[in-house]
């Protein structure tokens, strides 16, 4: 293994990638299909406005249009959001912890090649029998009575890509438990560090709901039994359950980490340390906890009665309380701060306005009376992309541009991102602020068609219009992307005169990140070197050799092997051959994995001393 | 190593006198559960009112599952204080979810 | 230190936890055991949901045998107890009588899951009781039968390792990995408490 | 009920907030902002509460947030300022976790009351005190329709469901296929129809006659979108009549074109397998007892001779994608196809129709010729189980007692 796999070729780069069990370059992939789905996705969501532009359209038929819909959910939740999340994860943890890998990075990499084929499996749907039509949410028995197989990619591909998310889950806690840095207490970490750790609490616990109710779906559909077959017995609301109590903590999941990127964005651009650091931890605990006791909001109307409604109306409720001492929080870090506007910077202050609505609207959806009327209309479509878009995606920009020089140690344009936030920040306004009338006017949601005369027809056409502003922007982003890379100006490794200890190496960093470990003397270590020290990280130990794990091809013929055995499951007859070659090659590759030890290998002292100019922490 | 070169004899010595100690309470554990299960076991059978058998073999069942955790898989143990805290979790997780599809689903 | 890991004299008081790696697989593992807490809960919470629709299939009293299902509760917690043993031996470093208990334990769980394939084979030819008789059946069995998946699993598990190690003492690298195995163990044991009381014996209670 | 203080703090704010912005949305059939019934109304009150308290933390949010980021732009004359690294604030961090705590008690303390209050299914009470007798709907979605029995009444209509103003009249509500949700959003809030065996129950009361537009609120195939009823609202005289006027079809009745008297055989022998014309309790098709009366041909395609025609002979496969009337087996010449149009459209039973829903006369009953001696006990027995939440095995077993009837 050599240090330095520059001016490799394609072949070797490629191979590197496909092998890799290096944290960073496993971020890299992550970011890459993340943002590969994140377009996928956002076509789809393209077909679905220019669908309902006008009334009584037919542009794309019925059935497609309830394929489009589920795939953009699914594709938009699961194949974007999540791996764009793990992605900076990836990048970003381990450096801000002072570790030079994640606890396993054998099983981060099998996490990815699982993720990414559940992906691929999911989208070959649309080639074999139509994809899944029965919404993001498969509720039963629509998921059982659809035709085809799209259903059955959903549940195996999600199958899939979910082990890969537990895995990834996992990692992360066990990471952060026990690979910190000396002087890196708990109360010292990062905010990003702490969100992702609580995400990765939530991943752990929510997961195995959806995993359980994904193979119930699959047994029914493909194995005959009864669970969700109301003439059977079966009763189709343990679906809505089980899909809900994962499907709560999901959303959770999805806005911690980014409450974490910009509880970083704002303390480095308002020169300020964070406001409040240990309620903001506080609060982030408090909001995975109470997040798994309200998913029956989405269930208000379901029928379980007003005692169970009002437990969980003011359940819900209560995340209010946490999340606003967030918001003010972040709001007195720019008090008394010297503000930067920079683009990440401005994808902060663009999300705190446009969370607070989305977040208001929640509660207002949490006042389950109310909700009969906001249930299943285009408010609850504005409320969900107001906090997903307007938070989530809001905040992966915002990580994504900030640590874009970290991960690839060039510089994108700050002029083009600050056009890119302009034009998706004003489309996204326009596509989903009319929605919240458009729901209280009596629109539905996953509406097909809605019908002349009905008082619609305008703010769906202003809707449609904002989503081609939020398109132009995205192309505007990739644009900056190549643009960038093509020119590869290198930067240091602290463009941003930052805060925390990832900036105190050389972007991109070598491939052990730290010489030596780091010695943490508190919170914001980096800032405090610099305004206390002489702005370099003192090392926690002598030069010393490293260890550091072998690649390994073995997770990608993991996964591969699931993939293909999915397909012989789904299809059955003649295909089980299918099932026994992929749960061969799996089985495979785990035996051959537990037989060969792989104690890594070391890079030597000499090869150190020798490594010039990186800055790191000596 | 540092203490390769110590009275390791000595020490090894203090390990398995340790170890045996445990392996008592082990044992003494092993024999609690059969007599719980026993007594499960024994109230279906003798065919005592269900009003008193279910909670009874809840609570028996809980209590050996402590056991296990706490002797047989060591959580009585320094170093398992983040396990603890996840089992609880997950725990906690699992009430919750039961108790939903047990109550706030129709037959 | 990494060549070290498998050297097998002179061992800590706790092998499975002396290194970084191992003390990773330990907390990971218990995490993992966090979230599997979660999965069968689900499982448990569908068969209480769905255990009174067996439509025209038979219910649970009608079918379920206490004698056998007494026979697996104890082989069970029996090679808990004798992987217990096998960790005091790894503990001990003596990896001959280690392997030794691994092989009881492995023997019983053989016979546990023997058993439990004869008790399916039986509710299904002798019962009518078929994985698609009724919303019921499909909850009982995925509910057994993941936890007779785990036990299939975990004696894969064990047996690889017995294998791989034969040859082979107890040392820094491998420690955890029986340390793990045997946790795993441990909570399929767990899951069966709550199996046998819930699913049998609630079962047979009405 | 609860109004008091609710309707004080709607005197204030509702006029200045919503009246401008709000009540412009929409149209007056449709939107959930110009509630026209009990519920939709109680809702609306609650989403005025709630919007308040929304737009008063957003101004604050608003206020400090504008504030923070035109003072504490970095200084171009001096970059390297270094702010003041303040830890945190205990004062301030309480001040904004009480203060959302109080707010959020506001918000909770009507939202469970109302969410009991919507949920109650108990009888209504006249001026004397006494209790009224109920007038229970059997509701029942399936792909892509909806079905209506007026429990007890011997009646049965589809898609267009009729009911009495000024009156509650109970839903009780379950699904023959895949889960659908009954949403007539001027009227009252939504809810699911489960195909479970469960059923469950809202209420509807219309404060003003109208024809109100209902919308299947979950997704249930491809022609979810297109799933839509209608709710008649007649003055209760009018809804008097109407019953009435239903209950002596017997679908045996000879129209009176010969025309209509040859649709009428074709009808018989090519749709009655799907289809009734009277009180019978087919439920593979809907009910065409009025046909003649509908506004829209199969819930929303416009109601002409033509388009029926069309429908029969496509068995509506471009018009309501996904729709069972697919599996239908029947071939027709052309011919034929219109002959039994002219034959459905000329079904028209009763004098009422949704034209008496637009015009203001109003006609007073109290309906109690809707209710002889003997069928009181049986639906007071219905209606006093259920207003707890969950329907047990008991309950259960009636609700279908009361289904076959
Ligand atoms: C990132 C994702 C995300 C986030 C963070 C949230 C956050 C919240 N959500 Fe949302 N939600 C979704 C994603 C998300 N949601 C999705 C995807 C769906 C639809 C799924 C589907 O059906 O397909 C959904 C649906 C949904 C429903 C179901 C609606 C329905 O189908 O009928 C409800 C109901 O209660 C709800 C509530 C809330 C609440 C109360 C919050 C709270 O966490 C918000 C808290 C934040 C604030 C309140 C703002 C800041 C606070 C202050 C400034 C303090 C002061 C404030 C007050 C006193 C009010 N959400
Ligand atoms: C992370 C989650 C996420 C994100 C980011 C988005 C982003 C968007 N979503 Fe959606 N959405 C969901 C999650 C998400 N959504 C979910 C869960 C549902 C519910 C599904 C269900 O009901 O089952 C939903 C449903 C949903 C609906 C409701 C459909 C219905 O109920 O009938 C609508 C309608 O307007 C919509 C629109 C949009 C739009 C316009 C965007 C935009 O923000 C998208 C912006 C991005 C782009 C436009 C990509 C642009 C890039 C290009 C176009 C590149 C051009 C190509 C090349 C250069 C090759 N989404
Ligand atoms: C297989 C059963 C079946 C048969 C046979 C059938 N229909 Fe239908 N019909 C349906 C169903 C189901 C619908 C509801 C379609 C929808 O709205 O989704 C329907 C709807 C209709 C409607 C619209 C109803 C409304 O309330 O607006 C008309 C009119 C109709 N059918 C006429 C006919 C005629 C005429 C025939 C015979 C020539 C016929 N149907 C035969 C099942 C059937
Ligand atoms: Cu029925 Cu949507
Ligand atoms: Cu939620």
């Amino acid at each position: 293994m050599s240090a330095t796999v520059k001016k490799a070729g394609f072949g070797a780069t490629l191979w590197e990638y496909l092998t890799t069990v290096d944290h960073k370059k496993i971020g890299i992939l992550y970011l890459v299909a993340g943002m590969f789905f994140f377009i996928l996705g956002g076509l789809e969501a393209m077909l679905i406005r220019i669908q309902l532009i006008k009334p009584d359209n037919d542009f794309i038929s019925a059935q497609f249009y309830n394929e489009v819909l589920t795939m953009h959910g699914t594709t938009m939740i699961f194949l974007a959001a999540m791996p764009l999340i793990f992605a900076l994860m990836n990048a970003v943890v381990p450096l801000q912890i002072g570790a030079r890998d994640v606890a396993f990075p054998f099983v981060n990499s099998l996490g990815f090649w699982l993720f990414f084929f559940g992906g691929v499996m999911l989208n070959v749907s649309w080639f074999v029998t139509g994809a899944p039509d029965a919404g993001w949410t498969a509720y039963a028995p629509l998921s059982i009575f659809s035709e085809g197989h799209g259903v059955d990619f959903y549940a195996i591909g999600l199958q899939i890509s979910g082990f890969g998310t537990l895995m990834g889950g996992i990692n992360f806690i066990v990471t952060i438990v026990n690979m910190r840095a000396p002087g890196m207490t708990y109360m010292r970490m990062p905010l990003f560090t702490w969100t992702a750790f609580i995400a990765s609490v939530l991943i752990l616990f929510a997961f195995p709901a959806l995993t359980v109710g994904l193979f119930l779906l699959t047994f029914d559909r493909l194995f005959g039994a009864n669970f969700f077959d109301p003439s059977m017995g079966g009763n189709v609301i343990i679906w809505e359950h089980l899909f809900w109590i994962f499907g709560h903590p999901e959303v959770y999941i999805l806005i911690l980490p980014a409450f974490g990127v910009f509880s970083e964005v704002v303390p480095t651009f308002a020169k300020k340390r964070l406001f409040g650091y240990s309620s903001m931890v506080f609060a982030t605990v408090l909001i995975a906890f109470l997040g798994f006791m309200v998913w029956a909001h989405h269930m208000f109307t379901v029928g379980l009665g007003p005692i169970a409604n009002s437990i969980f109306a003011v359940a819900t409720m209560a995340i209010a309380v946490p999340t606003g001492i967030k918001i003010f929080n972040w709001l007195f870090t720019l008090w008394g701060g010297s503000i930067r506007l920079t683009s990440p910077m401005v994808f902060a202050l663009g999300f705190i306005p446009t969370f607070t609505i989305g977040g208001m609207t929640g509660v207002m959806l949490g006042s389950a009376a109310a909700d009969f009327q906001y249930h299943d209309s285009y408010f609850v479509v504005a409320h969900f992309h107001y906090v997903i878009v307007g938070g989530v995606v809001l905040g992966l920009f915002a990580g994504i541009i900030y640590w874009w020089p970290k991960m690839f140690g060039t510089m994108l344009n700050e002029k083009l991102n600050h056009w890119f936030f302009w034009l998706f920040f004003i489309g996204f306004h326009l596509t989903f602020f009319v929605q919240h009338f458009l729901g209280l006017m009596g629109m539905p949601r996953r509406y097909w068609i809605f019908l002349e005369d009905q008082g619609l027809d305008f703010f769906n056409l202003i809707s449609t219009i904002g989503a081609f502003f939020m398109a132009a922007g995205t192309i505007l982003f990739l644009y900056n992307v190549v643009v960038t890379q093509a020119k590869g100006v290198k930067v240091s490794g602290d463009p941003w005169d930052a805060r925390t200890l990832e900036w105190a190496i050389p972007s991109p960093p070598p491939f052990y990140n730290f010489k030596q470990e780091p010695l943490v003397r508190g919170l914001d270590p980096l800032w405090i070197e610099k305004t206390e020290g002489d702005g370099k990280i003192k090392p926690a130990e002598p030069l010393g050799d490293i260890h550091m794990p072998n690649n390994s091809f073995v997770p990608f013929m993991m996964s591969l092997g699931l993939f293909i055995a999915g397909f012989g499951v789904m299809f059955q007859g003649s295909y089980w051959i299918l099932a026994v070659i992929g749960f061969a090659i799996t089985a495979g590759s785990m035996l051959y994995r537990s037989f060969k030890d792989d104690l890594g290998y070391h890079v030597h002292k000499e090869d150190l001393e020798d490594e010039k100019g990186d800055g790191s922490n000596g | 190593m540092a203490d390769n070169t110590n009275s390791t004899n000595e020490k090894q010595q203090f390990y398995r006198k340790k170890h045996k100690e445990e392996m008592k309470h082990h044992v003494l554990t092993f024999a609690m559960m059969i007599a719980f299960t026993l007594i499960a076991f024994g109230l279906v059978i003798a065919g005592v009112s269900p009003m008193f058998t279910i909670p009874v073999i809840l609570i028996l069942a809980a209590v050996q599952v402590l056991f296990q955790l706490y002797y047989f898989m060591h959580m009585n143990q320094e170093g398992h204080e983040m396990p603890a805290l996840m089992i609880y979790s997950g725990i906690f997780a699992a009430i919750l979810t039961v108790l939903a599809l047990s109550t706030i689903v129709w037959w | 230190m990494a060549d070290d890991m498998l050297k097998s004299t002179n061992l800590p008081q706790n092998p499975e936890r002396a290194t970084l790696e191992g003390r990773n697989k330990f907390m990971g593992f218990w995490f993992f055991l966090g979230g599997e807490t979660v999965l069968f809960a689900s499982l448990f919470g569908t068969y209480l949901a769905l255990k009174n629709s067996t439509v025209d299939g038979p219910a649970a009293n009608e079918i379920f045998g206490l004698e056998l299902v007494f026979l697996m509760t104890i082989i069970l917690l029996t090679s808990s107890l004798t992987s217990v043993y096998a960790m005091y031996h790894m503990k001990n470093n003596d990896p001959k009588k280690m392997q030794l208990w691994l092989g009881i334990t492995v023997a019983l769980g053989l016979a546990f899951l023997g058993l439990e394939i004869y008790e399916f084979y039986h509710y299904v030819h002798g019962y009518h009781f078929g994985y698609t008789t009724s919303a019921f059946s499909s909850a009982f069995y995925t509910l057994v039968g993941f936890h007779g998946a785990h036990v299939a699993f975990g004696l894969g598990w064990i047996i690889s390792l017995m294998v791989r190690n034969a040859k082979r003492g107890i040392n820094l690298y491998n420690a955890p990995k029986f340390y793990i195995a045997s946790l795993y163990w441990h909570f399929i044991d767990v899951v069966w408490v709550f199996i046998f009381t819930v699913v049998y014996l609630m079962g047979k209670v009405g | 009920m609860m109004k008091g203080w609710m309707s004080k703090f709607k005197a204030v704010f509702a006029l200045v907030v919503l009246a401008l912005v709000l009540s412009g949305c929409g149209e007056p059939f449709l939107s959930a902002l110009q509630p026209k019934g009990e519920g939709a109304e109680m809702i609306y009150d609650l989403m005025i509460l709630s919007i308040v308290i929304m737009l008063f933390v957003f101004v604050v949010v608003i206020v400090i947030y504008t504030f923070v980021i035109i003072k504490y732009r970095q200084k171009k004359q001096d970059p390297d300022f270094i702010p003041k690294q303040t830890e945190g604030n205990h004062a301030l961090e309480t001040l904004w976790t009480v203060i959302p705590i109080i707010l959020l008690l506001i918000l909770a303390v009507p939202t469970v009351q109302y969410t009991f209050a919507l949920a109650d299914t108990s009888p209504e009470v006249n001026e004397e005190g006494e209790e009224q007798d109920s007038l229970w709907v059997n509701v029942t979605g399936a792909q892509y329709w909806w079905h209506f029995e007026y429990d007890g009444l011997e009646v049965s209509t589809s898609q267009e469901l009729y009911i009495p103003t000024d009156r509650r009249v109970y839903l009780s509500m379950s699904s023959q296929d895949v889960i659908h949700s009954f949403w007539v959003p001027s009227i009252n809030g939504k809810m699911d129809v489960n195909p479970t065996g469960n059923t469950n129950e809202m209420t509807l009361l219309a404060q003003e006659e109208g024809v109100y537009w209902g919308k299947c609120a979950e997704l249930c195939g491809p022609s979810h979108s297109i799933m839509d009823f209608k709710v008649v609202a007649v003055s209760p005289g009018e809804f008097e009549e109407w019953v009435q006027d239903m209950q002596q079809v017997t679908g045996e009745e000879t129209p009176e074109s010969a025309t209509a008297q040859e649709g009428q055989e074709l009808f018989a022998d090519n749709c009655m397998s799907c289809h009734a014309i009277g009180a019978d309790p087919n439920k593979i098709g809907p009910n065409l007892t009025n046909f003649g009366d509908r506004t829209k041909l199969a819930g929303v395609v416009d109601y002409n001779k033509e388009n029926l025609v069309e429908w029969i002979q496509t068995k509506g496969e471009e018009m309501k994608p996904g729709n069972h009337m697919m599996d239908a087996g029947y071939e027709l010449e052309d011919e034929e196809a219109e002959k039994i149009a002219e034959y459905l459209m000329g079904l028209s039973p009763s004098d009422i129709t949704t034209e008496n829903a637009e015009d203001s006369v109003y006609k007073d009953s109290d309906l109690s010729s809707l209710f002889p001696e003997e069928e009181e006990e049986e639906g007071e027995q219905s209606e006093d189980e259920e207003d707890g939440e969950e329907s047990d095995e008991e309950g259960s077993s009636e609700d279908e007692e009361n289904d076959e009837e």
